[in-house]
């Protein structure tokens, strides 16, 4: 086993890493840039080396800078994380060719699978479906207008270097083409260094799916469920869940076969996820596989009782799995939020700033992925995800019950937070039936504003908090206190 | 005491009168609706917890100069008095219609318009990323570029003027 | 189901079963003496009444007081938690008297098993191993004398009124009888406003296991597996676990079945806990059954999936258990410690005080089940338990490992704590061994001090202190930061 | 710098040099033993990160008067300085051997002598009740009760003197 892992990445995900590594007795490096100074995952590691400037590619997408750091810090081993330099094969080769190992997939999966049209085709020859569409990268805007006729509007712009919504855009009408390859390219090229885009037909309201896989090095790849994740705005997911409501045992056998064919297709070593769209008729496709942990990896970590990253770090260790497919049932229905600095009010702008409060929800079934800490200045630099909520519960009614009370007992201050939001779609009709798709975010939860009901409470909070004396902590019990109201007044019936 | 407050993202402010019995944690507010028994407990700096009609409602509260983040029931408001904020704006800077300051702090990474250009309303005049996300700064009506103050790669942050516009008469 | 419960308790009890009302829909009212004004669980309630002084007795041991605040703030129920009036069969007949619904188990069957001698008696006759002892209270010491002589040293006294160690006493031999048996009925008394004590056989470093029942009014019985509760400090546990290393299947399905068969024998409703005594040659004893919630059923709630809380509330409404027997599947292991505001290095004398400074661990497979917070005055009153550390993984070692993980991230100033004492405890050879037992505690962990090894890191720690700038939090990333050696020294390879 | 600290529980003190770069956040410490290289940053009031030879250390710290508690690797110091400790005790109040006071807040619910009864060494004196648990007080020596300053049902905290033992010197 390691001794020593340098986590190439920031916010929650960084210390999460960092937590199985400690309770695997391994070291952590962290890295850090100008602006992650004070940053959680600097807090949380053994090691840190300050790789540059705040914007990322002078930081955390210099993979030299990175791979340096780990060799000048003995570290065994690189975890990528997820986003960054997560999916990127030249990296990982690096990365190998350092004597170091990459906890990921072998570089040469990365690319053949990085690259989505390829992957799509390799998919498509061994038998599984597909969303009719292009199977080669293009930016001629010529060529893409013809194709997305022969496809029929509305067709998808996607991003052939990488995933998450960057470099997406969906065209209605040859009209918008243009402008749409422009964004698109310029935001895959931002975000993926690869501003090759292709086409995909649309589907109208489509539930988004996911399987989980894991593969050893021995041939074992066996899958961990499904995670639905079709709550997404601007192509990036909020809400995700499993079991999905949308699958029976039938469908679920089926696809997670698939996905299990789909990883060994590709030859996958490692823990990844395959990605389906599963249309109103109950017919899926296979979309891509994310070669690497996903933002949303805990649900399944809490309807199967196994640790994701443990498993990736041992299957990168040359350990063989310790389970079969037969082992792993799932229990429960587990629910994550995503917790952005954003307001939704102004369609998702970011919110960056001082957290001037912070409280988190506790208690059962409650797990929170955080990357804050009360007074940290949430930088402008990166996403804005500050942490991620997920609860674990008996079935789906109790779980979105348990989630509905931990998010109302979360309290940041300083920023604006998804969090309302995320309360409003979590008891939304369409949500508590299940009846989700990937549009639902856009066509039915627009700018809202809390219920004018509790102006009054916060103006009467408002009033208290001016006539409270400032601080009254450490007041001890066993003092005598001023006989105030609090002592006389009120439903006393002694 | 009365109070007249202003919520930010409310068009209407909120009035009460709040009778306190004096060196007491204690009172009544009176609403144009309603009425409402109080009482209150200060547990740190930044928790309270009120009791409004019986019914405890934990608060947690942040003060910066004269206005309070204030949450409640998992919402969070911005609240301030609304005489003071007649007096000065010391809270979240709202541009004049015709300077241009952006919403959060961000990164300027395309200027599209030059000192002098004749811009239509709604034109894109800057490009703006904060947190991977691309933000346009459009004319908020046609006019005249009046000032350009930003160049690529500059951090900004709320209140700093990026540009100007003048309004063409005729036009708006 | 009920609109609004009355929690008869405080502490992380009283908050525990508070947010699982809330998850249900229910309305909570918190009860709070003088000395817990600013108590968490009055923070976490819709309402609160106060019921008196900080004794216990002229608050939480009232029960007038408490079921006239039940019935004052229009609750439908009361639940009693752990402690105080949990296991008083007076209080729970008051109760239903006044139309409010007790939620434990009936009167009549708090009464019979609170007897736990009439409660030895009756398992004996329905065929369960007893640990031979006295079947009848008795206070008079010549009999008591008789008595132990027939039994044979070493023996127990026990208070027949209640458990959790209170009014219990190891005799070695003759001689000590008399002093003992003073102490035991004085606090005996106290404790359970009953000075009744009993003899029986002291067994020589047994395990204590006890299983976790449900029962439901339509004559459903289950049980939920067993917690290894053998490390325990005065006759107090300070660590449990499930599963018990101890248990094979044979074993655990027998254990099982007897602890259903005692439920049945006392015509038991709600959740209980039976408790047995393990010798070293796997044969085990009845020791009694706990007619309430146990302050330990965290570890079973996280291997079974189940909410115990909501399980008792939901029985206590009349409706039926929704799962049998063969649905209940334990899966990986769940170990607890409790934290107490006590100094086991000068033999556990308790340490109440001001909470100065308050971290809690978080991450995968943590809970916290907490009572306090940071600036709250823990009072002299009650007892010295602060919060339950509760960990959840996919076996015993990877659950030790997350335990000292969690332990080693669990920051309290202001007062002593257990919580060095217990990860000395949890990383020692007895306890990773599985080679537990109820005197291991006394045996092998006596009072200590932290390694010499770190004085010098707290000294430099004090040092850095002094140095520092007092408040840097909210320092922007964004402004210019002065160039310290942070960002010039080190080991920067740029 | 020279620092010498008393550590509670702790027999011997600290002594340890520091050389600090003026304006610096970062510096060498030298003991009798080894040397080490430190950095560290100030997170919040109570919170710091010191780096000591490459490896990070999250410290969590309270001051009160002279005394700093400190968290540090899920052990909690109790730190000061040594010559402040000697001028005057500000820390936890340790009893004279002969002037009994209790180790923690607790409730007086037994007085087992009276002023002037002659005690055996670790006769008991006084029980305590605090957090559920009794604990007894009792003579460190042989010697007289001189003063008992304590009634059943009365709080009493660490400094307050419950009893006074006078040695009887053959005993001793």
């Amino acid at each position: 086993m390691f001794e020593k892992i340098l986590v190439a990445n920031r916010g929650e995900i960084a210390v999460r890493i960092m937590r199985t590594c400690r309770e695997l007795g391994i070291g952590t490096v962290a890295v850090y840039s100008e602006a992650d100074r004070r940053a959680l995952h600097v807090l949380e590691a053994d090691e840190a080396v300050f790789i540059g400037g705040s914007e990322a590619r002078e930081s955390y997408l210099d993979l030299e800078k990175i791979v340096g750091a780990a060799k000048e810090s003995g570290a065994q081993a690189i975890h990528p994380g997820y986003g960054f330099l997560s999916e990127n094969a030249a990296f990982a080769r690096r990365t190998e060719e350092e004597g170091l190992r990459f906890i990921g997939p072998p570089a040469g999966v990365i690319a053949s699978l990085g690259d989505k049209t390829a992957a799509r085709t390799l998919m498509q020859n061994r038998g599984l479906p597909v969303i009719p569409g292009m199977t080669e990268p293009e930016s001629e805007l010529g060529i893409l207008a013809s194709r997305a006729e022969e496809i029929g509007y509305p067709v998808l712009l996607k991003a052939a270097g990488g995933g998450g919504g960057k470099g997406m855009r969906v065209v209605a009408c040859p009209e918008e083409l243009e402008g749409a390859l422009r964004e698109a390219t310029s935001e895959a090229l931002r975000a993926f260094g690869n501003g090759a885009v292709y086409l995909e037909k649309y589907l109208n309201r489509p539930r988004h799916i996911e399987f989980q896989v894991l593969a050893d090095s021995f041939g074992n790849t066996i899958h961990l469920f499904e995670r639905e994740c079709s709550l997404q705005r601007r192509h990036q997911k909020i809400i995700e869940e499993s079991p999905s409501p949308a699958l029976n045992d039938g469908l679920r056998a089926a696809m997670g076969k698939a996905a299990v064919e789909a990883a060994r297709a590709a030859g996958y070593v490692n823990a990844g996820t395959v990605e389906f769209l599963l249309d109103d008729q109950g017919k899926f496709y296979f979309l891509e596989v994310n070669t690497r942990l996903q933002v949303e990896h805990p649900v399944t970590e809490l309807i199967t009782g196994v640790d994701l990253v443990r498993e990736q770090i041992k299957i990168s260790a040359g350990l063989p799995l310790s389970f079969r497919q037969g082992d792993c049932r799932p229990r429960g229905h587990s629910i994550e939020c995503r917790i952005y600095a954003e307001d939704p009010a102004r369609g998702f702008s970011p919110s960056p700033g001082e957290i001037l409060y912070l409280k988190e929800p506790a208690g059962p079934g409650i797990r929170v992925d955080s990357g804050i800490y009360g007074g940290f200045v949430v930088p402008t630099a990166y996403d804005p995800l500050l942490s991620k909520l997920i609860v674990l519960a008996e079935d789906r009614g109790q779980a979105i019950a348990r989630m509905r009370r931990a998010l109302a007992d979360y309290a940041i201050l300083g920023i604006t937070t998804s969090i309302p939001f995320l309360r409003e779609v979590i008891g939304s009709e369409a949500f508590v039936s299940g009846a989700t798709h990937t549009r639902l975010i856009e066509d039915s939860f627009i700018r809202r504003r809390p219920p004018l009901n509790d102006d009054i409470l916060a103006g009467l909070a408002y009033a208290a908090g001016e006539l409270a004396p400032g601080k009254a902590a450490g007041i001890s019990p066993e003092q005598p206190v001023p006989l105030g109201p609090w002592q006389t007044l009120g439903r006393w019936f002694l | 005491m009365e109070y007249t407050l202003a919520i930010e993202g409310r068009e209407k402010e909120l009035n009460f009168k709040l009778e306190v019995a004096p060196g007491e944690n204690a009172g009544k507010a009176f609403s144009a609706e309603a009425e409402y028994s109080l009482r209150w407990l200060r547990i740190d700096e930044n928790r309270l917890l009120l009791e409004v009609n019986g019914r405890l409602q934990p608060v947690y509260l942040v003060k910066r100069d004269d206005l309070a983040e204030i949450w409640l029931n998992g919402e969070r408001y911005l609240v301030k008095e609304a005489e003071v904020s007649t007096r000065g704006s010391r809270g979240r800077p709202e541009a004049k219609e015709g300077l241009i300051t952006p919403p959060m702090p961000a990164q300027v990474i395309r200027v599209l318009v030059r000192e002098g250009d004749r811009v239509r309303r709604g034109q894109g005049l800057l490009v703006l990323s904060a947190m991977k996300m691309e933000t346009g700064l459009s004319a908020p009506y046609a006019g005249t570029v009046k000032r350009i103050n930003a160049a690529v790669g500059v951090q900004v942050a709320p209140g700093d003027i990026l540009a100007e516009i003048e309004p063409c008469k005729e036009d708006r």
